[in-house]
């Protein structure tokens, strides 16, 4: 099948990539373009490991076609980081999982950051019962969710206290 | 998965016409939503094909047709087909059929009694649905069954009004053959134009859910 | 899980879309959400040649008022039914079901939509439809054609959508003042199907039902109306005894298929109790 | 440990963050960022991908396989078959159970999904699209999917491979379908007790298959050097040494030559313990192309072909005094292997440890009996977060407490108090021989159950039960659970002839900073955290410097992996072991260094002091630079040591569960209220890590009680591999945790852990089915079979007459 030119910004950064119409987003991410963040757990788009976001969105790569992403912004787990103004910084959903031991085998965590971030920017401060929900799509294998959930906690603290300064 | 259906299907027409189709391998498959017979090996061996649309999955099985009885006496006839997918799933329907006689003259009943077993992907993910599935695909084939021996020429009672569908509400003309068209085939092989696959059914819907509604009433 | 090869086109009017539709055939699939067809794909179920993908026509999506009625743009996916002000005012019951539906990420794919086209009774937004009184417009290479929900689901995976048309909208009556509603979906998880869902939208006056609209998720090879348990509550008094008339009725009706969810009777009787509940919830909230 | 009160003292301890500090995870850096290196994260130059044409019948002959079509695939280089495999001799593979199983299938599928040809093409896309063109004719066969029928007589020979042979590797075979049978305890005396008990009950229950389903898949890139002869393989694997053995052995390449890579790992759960046919089917690929070759397993491959847990079918007995005093145990167990014995036990051991089922319990006399059989099913048998048959084990015991109790009429915590082994009975000898190092489970019990207000509990229970309008059952479920870990002292425990050991090499740099390296290999327990820890608080160096290497074959020592609660109770003690002969050069340094004798030195968290002159001192530091230059005469220059840890024995981690549950009676639905979780691991190292374990053991526990299954049909269909029907519960379904704790060192091990990571799925699986079978116990019901999906709650209702 005749490839498409897709142009598609990824992490800020401007690419025009050659893919074939089946290519799935995951595998465009993690073999054209060696983002290996975004992982894949199911294949049937119940799990989230690939979860990330499309201008604005949630959404999971496994079931996305790239060259669905033609004129898209993407954000992987890999520009998280570089969201913040100063270099290096992690971001709070990433300090967050790291203080509250949000993450074990780490293979669910780069969705659970992209989605964490997502959910947090809908709703900055949300409930335990919020959280749950808005992290149902992404399933973990290794934490029981608890810790997660006071990840999430942290980096809400943490980006309304930011808030309140910038304020 | 084992499925099993037990389904009586009156037709319109004599006994002995829908004899002739049901003693014909050729046209009892071609009743068949997307079935075909592609080769005969022997007196009772075929090969075939099923081509069965289930949503937006489409399954292609290949294999073989083995007639295992035909007794004209009893109009009963007993066949067992078998087939693969290549995508990974297989599957088996041993098949009764009988013909008896209609509670009113010129009419009659097809009685099948029918176990389908699938194997693969199919069952494992198409579990839920093979059952209104396979019901739906043995009502078009009775459908179809009884256009083709309407079509049969002996004794050939007045067009029944179902065997002639209409789109009902819809803007479209069928694309899929209308059933009367096998009027015109020579006995005594009718050959009602093969029906594509299954989804072909909602054209002929306004057909299709009267006999559902009414003469079928539920699975037991 | 890879799916096969296809070609991929991207059409910007419904037009357009339907041009396609008709050049490319049967081995052409529209593609909405994605959700349904992709898995089915990636497991090699459905093997289509070309896909029609309908996310970049801007006219099918958003959600806007006509007259009396709502309509809705059937490429609107479900998250943006829930955040919708409209919709909320209007028709509150589609601004509040979606949430049972799939989860966070699925539901920012998913549309209305590709829900209802798709045929299968396992879906939420049939049910959904048929208590709202839904309308779908449908679109071919001759025109538009209006198909009320009752009429268009026709067995599973078959519906009355032909296959050079388009679903291109969802026309929904605005509910009356007062009017209570509810969906109660039984699952075994998030994200999952139905075990049995039951749709209601009522009125009440003076202590009694004045209109009852009752449907069913998941039990039966398609969403059903439950008519019968619908006059089972029409001009009675809400009481344990009329809402287990209206339950025995719905539970009538119910044909499902045994599945891992559960067996036929598990199914029968778990519809039953989600009538139960949501005409419980749908008469809370009648006013 | 003696925590020191001065707050400089105190200071220089926290500097360290060692033993007992909930210190934050040093691997998480790379984790958070996306720059985790997952098997599938690996790409090499020139690099193959392989994928995997399968049976989709449970039981058939292969007719034919046509390659022709797939090879006519653009990007298919090659497409392998059994046929291809023997001349190479490795159409079939030798097991960890002492059975073979197929690589590709050698003219016979047993199972459905089993591995038929394999595809390597240039890109994933064209190899998937290969295997859809791979024709295979297949004959179908009778299936056999339920021991019982498989070991009728009359039953279809499933391993013809195996005809006439008489004996297995662990004795004698009485049917064509019987794999063994083993036995532990005293029989006779058993039968004694029970022959004279005023009480008994005997109970069937089934504890189904199911399956480990990490979220990760398992995998491998295989890359074979023409040039150098030499074998890399990059691998999901919890036992690299292992497999590197086992590779060796089955290729012939010499082990020197072979490398096994285990990087990070995304759960293991124990689904990555065996040697799967795709790992042996990249490495001959890679062999015969002389290329890399990568082999992905999709979620359904996964589901229904790796490693299955459990489906072992139980008949317990005890035998009591009318009291409740237990007198006697039996039990008979019929184990569903599947189609080959691939179980992941010790090889002395073909049910695992299940003979810790006397549990926690003082009971004289016991017997057991465990009937390994073949069925058309895939084959597996792994110790899914537990130790080998331990969850098993107790479920068996504490469903048995259970029935006992309730024909008793007693409360089923005073009948556990009443039997429970006494904290001054340890060490404690068990009837099946086990020696329980240490436990107070009296005083555990206690604790939990004044935290949950038990009492009022059952009275809240009580009432509800006296209420006909009451819309919802409540369930009480308590266990007391005992497991065995830390396989295993080598005198009885061994993988195929090696010891069950495990390892650590330390080094300590000229500057005082250190590597560690490890036998085993974490797949999320935060191993690079808690080791550092240990040789930290061992050595007094600060765990912040302490590099932490597991996995790959080339530079960690041999090792027997990470399952089975091991890591720990094996490998951390290795690693304080190794770190005490540091300390003891050191102190040989530090005398030299400070001109006194070795006696005259004290050890102070991080440094010698002078007896009675503290501030004459050398730090750990001091002392590893004067290791290079600076060493008394006669000693090794250098600050290194290995160890290879033999345990003594095994460790008998314990908990005390409680779980309260309501069930709806209109639909079934079980809600967990409340689960208390009390855990006594002994030492504990990083209370973080362990609650953390705990969480997530807990969570896997009720995704198994609650909803994990993997039904066959009649055809042997394995219906629900995907993760739209196997249970993994989401943050939604997930119930809140509260965990405690007591601590009770284990005597024997260095430091006194014992393993925490699997007890909370041990204990936590027959806490839920206690809890909803306690909810119908007043109806007379004994046993629920697992998952309590509401589905089956409510057949429940049903047949007890009070669903609604």
């Amino acid at each position: 099948m005749p490839k498409k030119i897709i142009n598609v910004t990824v992490n800020g950064r401007a690419h025009e990539e050659a893919v074939e119409p089946r290519t799935l987003l995951v595998h465009f991410l993690r073999e054209q373009l060696n983002l290996t963040g975004a992982h894949i757990g199911c294949e049937t788009s119940h799990c989230g490991a690939c979860t990330v976001d499309i201008d604005g969105k949630s959404v999971k790569s496994c079931t996305h076609l790239a060259v669905q992403c033609d004129g898209s912004e993407v954000l992987t787990v890999e520009g998280l980081a570089s969201l913040s103004k100063e270099a290096g910084v992690l971001h709070a959903v990433q300090e967050g999982f790291y203080k509250e031991h949000g993450l074990q085998c780490g293979f669910c965590t780069p969705g659970m950051l992209v989605r964490s971030y997502r959910l947090l920017i809908d709703n900055p401060n949300p409930s335990e019962d919020e959280i749950r929900a808005g992290i149902s799509g992404n399933l973990c294998r290794c934490t029981g969710y608890q810790n997660i959930v006071k990840a999430i906690q942290y980096a809400a603290n943490k980006l309304q206290q930011a808030q309140k300064v910038t304020a | 998965m084992e499925v099993k259906l037990d389904k009586r299907y009156p037709l319109e027409v004599s006994i002995e016409q829908a004899w002739a189709v049901l003693s014909d391998i050729r046209a009892t498959a071609a009743c068949m939503p997307g079935a075909a017979v592609t080769e005969q090996v022997d007196d009772t061996h075929y090969k075939g094909t099923v081509r069965s649309k289930i949503g937006p999955a489409v399954m292609q099985f290949g294999g073989d047709i083995e007639v295992k009885a035909l007794d004209p006496a009893t109009k009963s006839m007993q066949m067992m087909a078998k087939g693969a997918d290549k995508s990974g799933s297989s599957a088996s329907m041993d098949l009764a059929a009988t013909l008896e006689p209609g509670e009113t003259a010129g009419t009659s009943v097809l009685v099948g009694a029918a176990t389908v077993l699938v194997s693969g992907k199919l069952a494992q993910f198409g579990n839920r649905l093979l059952v209104p599935v396979s019901d739906a695909m043995l009502a078009q084939f009775a459908d179809n069954f009884r256009a083709a021996a309407a079509a049969v020429p002996v004794a050939a009672p007045a067009q029944s009004a179902t065997t002639a569908p209409t789109a009902e509400g819809t803007s479209h003309a069928p694309t899929a053959p209308a059933a009367p068209a096998a009027v015109s085939a020579p006995a005594p092989r009718p050959a009602p134009a093969p029906v594509k696959e299954l989804n072909a059914i909602a054209l002929m819907w306004t057909v299709f859910k009267n006999w559902i509604a009414g003469l079928f009433g539920k699975r037991a | 899980m890879i799916p096969p090869a296809f070609d991929y086109h991207a059409p910007r009017s419904v037009n357009e879309a339907i041009g396609l539709l008709g050049s490319l055939g049967a081995d052409a699939k529209l593609l909405a959400g994605g959700h349904s067809l992709l898995p089915m794909m990636k497991l090699r179920f459905a093997q289509p040649a070309h896909l029609i993908d309908l996310n970049r026509i801007a006219e099918l999506r958003g959600i806007c008022e006509d007259g009396g009625d709502v309509v809705i743009g059937a490429m609107t996916v479900e998250n943006d039914l829930i955040g919708n002000a409209l919709l909320r005012a209007k028709v509150p019951l589609l601004a509040e079901a979606p949430k049972l539906i799939a989860d966070p990420q699925v539901r920012n794919r998913g549309t209305i939509g590709g829900d209802i086209a798709h045929g299968d009774p396992a879906n939420d937004h049939p049910a959904l439809s048929l208590a709202v009184d839904a309308t779908f417009v449908l679109q071919g290479p001759k025109g538009t054609r209006q198909v009320k929900a009752e009429d268009f689901y026709l067995a599973t995976y078959m519906t009355a959508l032909a296959e050079d048309e388009i679903l291109v909208s969802i026309r929904v009556p605005a509910f009356a003042a007062g009017t209570g509603w509810a969906y109660e979906k039984l699952k075994r998880k998030t994200g999952d199907w139905a075990t049995a869902g039951a749709a209601v939208v009522m009125r009440m006056a003076a202590g009694k039902v004045t209109h009852a609209r009752i449907a069913l998720t998941n039990v039966a090879p398609t969403a059903l109306r439950a008519t019968d348990a619908e006059n089972a509550l029409l001009g009675q008094p809400l009481n344990d005894a009329t809402v287990d008339a209206a339950a025995q009725a719905a539970r009538a009706i119910c044909d499902p298929a045994e599945d891992l969810r559960g067996d036929r009777d598990y199914k029968t009787a778990m519809a039953g109790h989600m009538v139960k509940r949501a005409i419980r919830a749908a008469a809370a909230r009648c006013a | 440990m003696n925590a020191p009160t001065d707050p400089k003292l105190l200071e220089r301890k926290d500097a360290l963050q060692g033993m007992g500090d909930s210190r934050l995870r040093k691997e998480d850096a790379r984790f958070i960022q996306g720059k985790g290196n997952y098997v599938d994260d690996i790409k090499l130059p020139g690099m193959m991908h392989m994928d995997i044409v399968r049976s989709p019948y449970a039981h058939a002959r292969i007719k034919s396989i046509d390659k022709s079509e797939a090879l006519k695939v653009p990007g298919v280089v090659a497409v392998l078959t059994a046929e291809d495999l023997k001349p190479l001799k490795l159409h079939w593979m030798p097991t960890l159970a002492g059975d073979v199983a197929a690589v590709l299938a050698d003219g016979k599928v047993h199972f459905q999904m089993q591995e038929v040809a394999v595809v390597i093409a240039t890109d994933r896309y064209a190899a998937a699209d290969g295997v859809e063109a791979v024709q295979v004719e297949y004959e179908e066969l009778p299936v056999v999917l339920d021991p019982y029928e498989a070991l009728k007589p009359d039953a279809p020979v499933l391993r013809e491979d195996l005809a006439g042979k008489t004996s297995g590797a662990h004795g004698p075979r009485e049917h064509h379908n019987h794999i063994f049978t083993w036995t532990a305890g005293d029989k006779a005396a058993a039968d004694a007790a029970f022959a004279s008990a005023p009480v008994t009950v005997s109970q069937h229950m089934f504890y189904p298959r199911v399956h480990p389903c990490p979220l990760e898949t398992c995998g491998c890139v295989a890359s074979f050097d023409p040039v150098r002869g030499e074998l890399t393989t990059f691998m999901t694997s919890q036992a690299p040494h292992v497999v590197r053995t086992v590779v060796s052995l089955l290729s012939g390449i010499p082990e020197s030559k072979v490398r096994i890579v285990s990087p990070d790992i995304g759960g293991g759960f124990g689904n990555k313990v065996g040697v799967y046919p795709g790992y042996v089917c990249a490495i001959v690929a890679s062999i015969v192309l002389g290329k890399p070759v990568k082999w992905i397993e999709d979620r359904v491959e996964n589901i229904s072909s790796t490693a299955f847990a459990r489906d072992y079918h139980m008949d317990g007995e005890l035998a009591a005094t009318p009291d409740g005093k237990i007198l006697g145990l039996r039990v008979d167990v019929v184990a569903d292997h599947g189609a080959f014995d691939a179980c992941a036990d010790p090889t002395k051991f073909p049910a695992g440890l299940f003979h810790i089922c006397s549990g926690s319990y003082d009971i004289p006399a016991a017997h057991c009996s465990v009937k390994g059989v073949y069925t058309n099913k895939a084959p597996g048998g792994v110790a899914y977060r537990c130790s080998f048959r331990v969850t098993e084990a107790v479920y068996l015991i504490e469903r048995m407490v259970d029935v006992l109790a309730q024909k008793l009429g007693m409360d089923k915590a005073e009948i556990r108090a009443k039997n429970f082994i006494r904290k001054e009975q340890f060490p404690y000898t068990s009837a099946f021989g086990f020696e329980y190092d240490s436990g107070d489970y009296h005083t555990a019990l206690n604790k939990v159950l004044d935290a949950v207000g038990y009492k009022a509990l059952r009275a809240e229970q009580a009432a509800r039960r006296a209420d006909p309008n009451a819309t919802h059952l409540m369930g009480i479920g308590l266990v007391t659970f005992t497991e065995v870990v830390g396989a295993g002292p080598s005198k009885m425990c061994d993988i195929l002839g090696v010891g069950m050991f495990d390892s650590c090499e330390i080094r300590i740099h000229p500057t005082g900073s250190a590597i560690a390296r490890m036998g085993t290999i974490t797949q999320g327990q935060g191993h690079q955290t808690t080791y550092a820890q240990i040789l930290a608080t061992e050595l007094g160096i600060p765990s912040e410097v302490i590099q932490v290497e597991e996995g790959d074959t080339s530079t960690a020592p041999y090792g027997l992996g990470t399952y089975g609660s091991r890591s720990t109770p094996v490998a951390g003690a290795a690693i304080a072991m190794a770190a005490r002969k540091i300390h003891a050069k050191a102190r040989k340094i530090a005398a030299h260094l400070l001109e006194v004798g070795e006696n005259d030195l004290d050890w102070e968290i991080d440094r010698f002091n002078v007896k009675g002159d503290p501030a004459r001192h050398k730090t750990m530091k001091d002392i590893a630079w004067a290791a290079y230059n600076n060493v008394p005469a006669g000693l090794e220059m250098g600050l290194e040591a290995v160890h290879y840890y033999d345990p003594p024995n095994f460790t008998y981690p314990f908990g005390i569960y409680l779980c309260v549950v309501d069930i709806d009676r209109a639909t079934g639905e079980t809600k967990v209220r409340r689960f208390y979780a009390l855990d006594d691991c002994g030492t504990r190292i990083n209370p973080m890590i362990i609650e953390g374990q705990i969480h997530g053991g807990l969570t896997e526990g009720f995704a198994v009680a609650m909803g994990q299954q993997m039904p066959f049909d009649a055809q042997g269909n394995l219906l629900g591999n995907t993760l739209m029907d196997y249970f993994l519960p989401t943050a939604v379904e997930t119930p809140h945790w509260e965990t405690d704790h007591t601590v009770t060192p284990s005597p024997h091990h260095p430091i006194g852990a014992k393993g925490v990571a699997e007890s909370p799925h041990v204990g936590s699986i027959p806490t839920f089915t206690a809890a909803v079978v306690d909810a119908f116990a007043h109806l007379g019901v004994t046993d629920m079979t697992m998952p309590h999906t509401s589905y089956r709650v409510w057949q429940q209702l049903v047949k007890s007459g009070v669903a609604l």
